[in-house]
């Protein structure tokens, strides 16, 4: 039982990390089979994977019900938005468009409750841009100084006034992203990769065992 | 003197933040009503884009994979009708899908509309393919059999049924693939995951946010070309000579533009007087 | 009233997507019921959303078709493997959900290995292995050309912003001498790459902006019965009787005004 | 590659000289000489596939019209019947660049290179042989190679992406060897990051105010790295805000942070000789939803106005406003993040930035975890090998270009990406 707990998983998770390592190299039919029926076996559990957070939510929000806290009317509100699009989901089959191409219930409530929604959720972010720009943008230091004259020659460069007003600033924008940017880019993408190769590493050894929940052992 | 000037500064840099919402609103607002129409310059990054797509000859196979939620709707989802037109007008083989569970009905909202102004037949012309959960393995899966990946279309038509979908069997088929991303999953992993071992011209597309990061994959030629945020979208709509929301949404972008590039100045100028007057 | 020619659900479309856009906007006052209500409808409504295109996508075109008329039976193995992830919610089994995950993370640990080498470390370097000039006809040339990304002066700045930043994030020697110019150069390259995601955010983030606000400008319409402005109207009204009620009230909230 | 350059600089003069050829053809009397079949044809099952494709390979021809096109030819058996599977012009497929490297250089060391594959033409069975010949044609005439045979086979091992897994060797040996050292010895040199003197400052500066110190461990749940490295700051930042009876705030988006950073904290107060010091209330959940937090953090930080704000972990898009009011309440502010999009803005109104790997190098620097040690040290031993191939890698590709030759390709091929 204790191999079933504790061994197994660490068992799995070598198995599959070195045979799917390899699996990159060896171009073999064979190889190329196992990797097509994994991936789909993944995107399988990947359907399953909502469950998780699905119950994480609702325990959260059942918690705040039950417990009467300040604000569970909103907990309720979030139930309620939740189960009326499961029902209109599932009476619209899944589908926004109905055959005639008309927005189903599903596709309504998507459409002008969700895309709306999540959008104004976002935009909300010009505005405090806008005020710290105002506020805390400051050439604290040189560094700082540097970034933001960087920062104001591409947001100047990458408009259309800005190059009507300058037309060169277009082209120090264009140089700023294409070479200084994407050099910067390039280094922090193998830097940041050898940490990915070095934490899947540790996966696969068993190092490193986060991802099975909880506390290090 | 120092006094006073000291308390201008520190009263100017205490105005109500809602103040400098207003300016935001306001710059946004006017040139929505009022447009101007600047001209728009096209970049490099973009005109690969659509050059590549004008060299397709007709019935070549183009994926577009719309990899953005509504979140990024308003910066996105212009370069995702841009590039539909583009392919519909080309008469190529269309074949859309989301790896952003969030984002299939704007995906299929994009389809169906391009599709419906340029007179396309679903299955025929063009198909939608959906959604499938686990990003980096749906490409991977793809790249393998693309069939079995999506055994149906969204609309949960079998693939077989489609004739747009012939000889499509992996992601080796597809001509040009396009990745029109917000974040994860995205151009990154339609690179490493599909273009790597599966070798299919691919372009990106994305929000402006993520742009920057993309241009590494541009140089090493990774990316063949690169839409960036609703600029990038205006710039391919003006290749098009069809202007949509983002050519009408530029003026505003010069406006906030500028509307923060001073406020940030003023904001160095306020810091560099209480400075000077800290240091007297 | 509105005129004719738009549907009746587009109508009622246009005056909730104007009100729930308004709500989320008052956040710009402060943290308020309006918004509140407006930020948990969104998540019940994605997470509703996002439950139904999972069934369909997964339970039926991936598990229940091809069971069922092709007989793959032997997709039951997965998604004993998804069900057996939701084992952590019942302490006893735990320790199910482990195997789950294992397969899963060990499967994308081992196939993220190699591709990182190949994408992101050996393409990355060969694009930036260039010789530092260019033999031509007439001999070695240098090309300065600021423009053309491929050009001799370019591939030596990339070159120069590469090695300097690698070097900055290196901790196993002390940043001196040498080191510290080199360490120096990185932090400049830095900085102005900050500089450049820092404009292109701000043009993401105004992107957002222009295209709510188009949408508040059709909703305008007299077509739509001009809901951006009635409904402007009454959310300001909503938020002005909320703010004197709290200031009625003794500050409770852990929001105060900023 | 410089021999393929200028070969392909032969072939465009040649090209151009054959379109000058082409267009004063038509003056001239009709080309009457017979044409002469490809040289050195060869046929081998293509290396390092999965099967299914066959490679062609021969010599450039003295070409005599750009009319001219080539034609592949197939069958079973050597007396046919041969089907044409492929034409393509005869300035097509040349072999350009180095697409393979020396390691795996063909057999067929000839200019024209063509994979023939299983596709729309031709299906091919993995251990059949085929017989195959190339055509070529003007228009008015044409010739053919004999007949070659070769059997398409899949292999086990792509042989072009050696190096792809010997640095995966080399750096799994790296990661193992160096944790296993730093188990040993976890107090291996690590340069001191300057914001740690910064975190030292905050805390002192705190302390002299009398004033709190805010400690945030950003948006993101346990599995994220950089909220690993979060919680182990903020453990040494108790140990010392303890000795120092200075206020900490600690408010959380996650419950099961907030739950491992309780343990944290206490342990920390214990470890310090101050347990009666910590209170449980000095964790505290708010709420998961992004702005709600944001707008409850920023109600804390302009009530309490504490004297130091630590920006730890993984932030999305509320950095800005975090960052922004923190500035307001004029406090000294520390941030942490590898969440690049949200750097710039913390680089800007923070007074000290962990930038990235910086903030896992302070945590495995501060706690001197034998894992976090090691993994370090193990990436630094990594980027010193790109750094050492980036700079060698230049200096022969210059010096290859200046004496134009391809044998210093041989080196600097190894850090090439092939497919």
């Amino acid at each position: 039982m204790i191999f079933l707990k504790r061994q197994l998983p660490l068992v799995v998770t070598f198995c599959m990390g070195v045979v799917f390592a390899m699996q990159y190299y060896v171009p073999h039919p064979t190889s190329e089979a196992l990797l097509k029926n994994a991936s789909n076996w993944i995107i399988i559990i990947g359907g399953f994977a909502l469950i998780l957070g699905l119950v994480s939510l609702i325990q959260l929000h059942m918690h705040r019900i039950q417990r009467n806290v300040g604000g569970w009317g909103y907990s309720a509100v979030l139930f309620a938005a939740m189960f009326a699009m499961v029902i209109a989901g599932i009476l619209a089959g899944g589908k926004n468009l109905d055959s005639e191409r008309a927005l189903t219930g599903y596709g309504w409530a998507y459409s002008y409750a969700m895309v709306p929604l999540q959008g104004t959720m976002f935009s909300l972010l010009a505005f405090f841009v806008a005020s710290a720009a105002y506020r805390a943008f400051r050439a604290r230091t040189k560094e700082a100084a540097l970034l933001l004259i960087a920062a104001l020659l591409v947001m100047w460069g990458r408009v259309p006034l800005g190059e009507y007003l300058w037309a060169f600033s277009g082209d120090i924008a264009q140089w700023i992203l294409n070479v200084i940017n994407s050099s910067v880019r390039r280094a922090i993408l193998i830097g940041v990769s050898l940490g990915v190769i070095a934490l899947s590493i540790k996966i696969i050894f068993g190092i490193e065992r986060m991802y099975l929940g909880g506390k290090k052992e | 003197m120092n006094l006073s000037n000291h308390s201008i500064v520190t009263r100017m840099l205490a105005i109500d933040r809602r103040f400098i919402f207003m300016l935001i609103a306001l710059a946004t607002l006017i040139p929505l009503l009022n447009p101007i129409n600047l001209p728009i310059m096209i970049s490099p990054e973009v005109r690969a884009v659509y050059d590549h797509m004008e060299s397709l000859p007709e019935g070549s196979v183009f994926l577009l994979s719309m990899d953005f939620d509504p979140a990024s709707k308003p910066e996105v989802y212009p370069q995702a009708i841009a590039l539909l037109r583009h392919a519909f007008k080309k008469n190529l083989k269309v074949i859309g899908l989301t790896l952003l569970v969030t984002g299939t009905g704007m995906a299929e909202e994009a389809m169906a509309t391009v599709a419906e102004e340029l007179e396309k037949i679903n299955g025929t012309d063009y198909a939608f393919l959906g959604w499938r959960p686990g990003a980096s393995a749906v490409i991977l899966s793809m790249g393998q059999d693309l069939v079995g990946t999506f055994p149906q279309d969204h609309y949960g038509i079998p693939i077989d049924e489609l004739s747009v979908m012939h000889n499509v069997k992996t992601l080796r088929d597809v001509d040009y693939a396009v990745s029109l991303a917000a974040g994860f999953p995205g151009v990154d992993e339609w690179y490493i995951y599909g273009k790597d071992k599966y070798r299919f011209e691919l372009g990106g597309g994305s929000t402006a946010v993520m742009a920057p990061g993309l241009y590494p994959r541009l140089r090493a030629g990774q990316i063949n070309g690169l839409i960036g945020g609703l600029r990038g979208a205006a710039e391919y709509e003006k290749l098009l000579d069809q202007s949509g929301k983002a050519t009408a949404g530029m003026d505003s972008q010069s406006a906030t533009h500028f509307v923060i590039i001073v406020l940030v100045i003023i904001c160095n100028v306020f810091y560099v007087i209480s400075r000077r007057q800290k240091r007297t | 009233m509105p005129t004719d020619g738009i549907p009746i659900d587009v109508l009622i479309g246009a005056w909730v997507a104007t009100g729930l856009t308004l709500f989320i906007y008052t956040f710009l006052y402060r943290d308020n019921p309006l918004f509140k209500l407006g930020e948990h409808l969104y998540v019940g409504i994605s997470v509703g959303y996002s439950i139904v295109i999972t069934i369909y996508a997964v339970g039926v075109k991936l598990l229940w078709v091809p069971m069922t008329e092709e007989g793959q039976w032997q997709l039951l193995i997965p998604s004993l493997l998804g069900l057996m992830i939701s084992a952590r919610f019942f302490p006893r089994i735990a320790w199910l959900s482990r195997i789950s995950f294992a397969f899963v993370v060990g499967f994308g640990s081992g196939t993220i290995i190699p591709r990182l080498i190949s994408s992101n470390v050996l393409s990355q370097l060969e694009d930036t292995i260039r010789p530092l000039a260019t033999m031509t006809a007439s001999g070695l040339t240098y090309t300065i050309n600021f423009l053309d990304p491929k050009s001799d002066i370019n591939n030596l700045i990339t070159l120069i912003g590469v090695l300097s930043v690698l070097f900055y994030f290196f901790f196993s020697v002390e940043h001196r001498g040498a080191g510290q110019a080199v360490a120096r150069t990185g932090i400049v390259f830095l900085m102005i790459a900050f500089g450049a995601a820092f404009g292109y955010t701000v043009m993401s983030r105004m992107s957002l902006l222009i295209g709510r606000f188009d949408d508040l400008i059709i909703f305008s319409g007299a077509e739509y019965g001009r809901p951006t402005f009635v409904l402007l109207v009454l959310t300001i009204g909503v938020l002005v009787y909320w703010a004197y009620r709290e200031k009625q009230t003794p500050q409770t909230t852990a929001e105060e005004k900023s | 590659m410089l021999e393929v350059i200028s070969m392909c600089k032969r072939a465009v003069d040649l090209g151009l000289t054959i379109a000058i050829i082409a267009l004063l053809a038509p003056l001239a009397s009709a080309d009457t000489r017979h044409l002469q079949p490809p040289q050195d044809f060869r046929v081998i099952d293509t290396p390092n596939d999965g099967g299914g494709s066959l490679t062609l390979g021969w010599s450039i021809l003295p070409v005599d019209g750009s009319s001219l096109r080539y034609q592949v030819l197939i069958a079973g058996s050597v007396d046919g019947p041969y089907q044409e599977v492929a034409a393509f012009p005869h300035d097509k497929h040349f072999r350009k660049g180095p697409k393979h490297p020396w390691w795996i250089r063909l057999a067929t060391p000839n200019n024209h290179r063509f994979d023939l594959q299983s596709g729309k033409q031709v299906t091919f069975e993995d251990g059949t042989p085929y017989w195959v010949k190339l055509a070529i044609d003007n228009g008015m005439h044409s010739a053919e190679t004999k007949p070659l045979s070769a059997t398409p086979r899949p292999n086990l091992f792509n042989r072009a992406q050696s190096n792809n897994l010997l640095l995966l060797i080399l750096f799994t040996v790296a990661v193992l060897f160096s944790i296993r050292r730093a188990r040993k010895a976890p107090h291996r040199f690590l340069r001191r990051i300057g914001g740690l003197d910064a975190v030292e400052e905050a805390i002192g500066r705190a302390t002299e105010m009398g004033k709190p110190i805010l400690y945030l461990t950003g948006s993101a749940s346990m599995d994220n790295p950089s909220t690993i490295a979060a919680t182990v700051v903020l453990s040494e930042v108790a140990k010392k805000v303890s000795t120092y009876e200075t206020g900490l705030i600690v408010p959380h988006r996650d419950p099961i942070v907030l739950a491992i950073c309780q343990e944290i904290t206490k342990e920390a107060y214990t470890q310090t000789g101050h347990p009666d010091a910590y209170t449980s209330e000095m964790n505290f959940y708010i709420t998961d939803d992004q702005f709600s937090y944001t707008a409850a953090v920023q109600g804390i930080m302009l009530r309490e106005r504490p004297a130091a704000i630590f920006l730890l972990g993984y932030y999305f898009a509320e950095s800005l406003l975090l960052a922004e009011t923190g500035h307001e309440a004029g406090a000294i502010q520390i941030a942490g993040t590898d969440a690049d999009h949200q750097l710039p803005f913390f680089v800007i109104a923070c007074d000290y930035t962990l930038m990235g790997e910086e903030l896992y190098a302070a945590s495995a620097y501060l706690s001197r975890e034998p894992v976090m040690v090691g993994t370090l040290r193990a990436q630094d031993l990594g980027k010193a090998v790109l750094l050492g191939a980036l700079i060698l890698g230049v200096a022969l590709s210059t010096a290859g270009e200046i004496f134009q030759t391809e044998t210093f390709m041989y080196a600097v091929q190894v850090f090439y990406d092939f497919k």
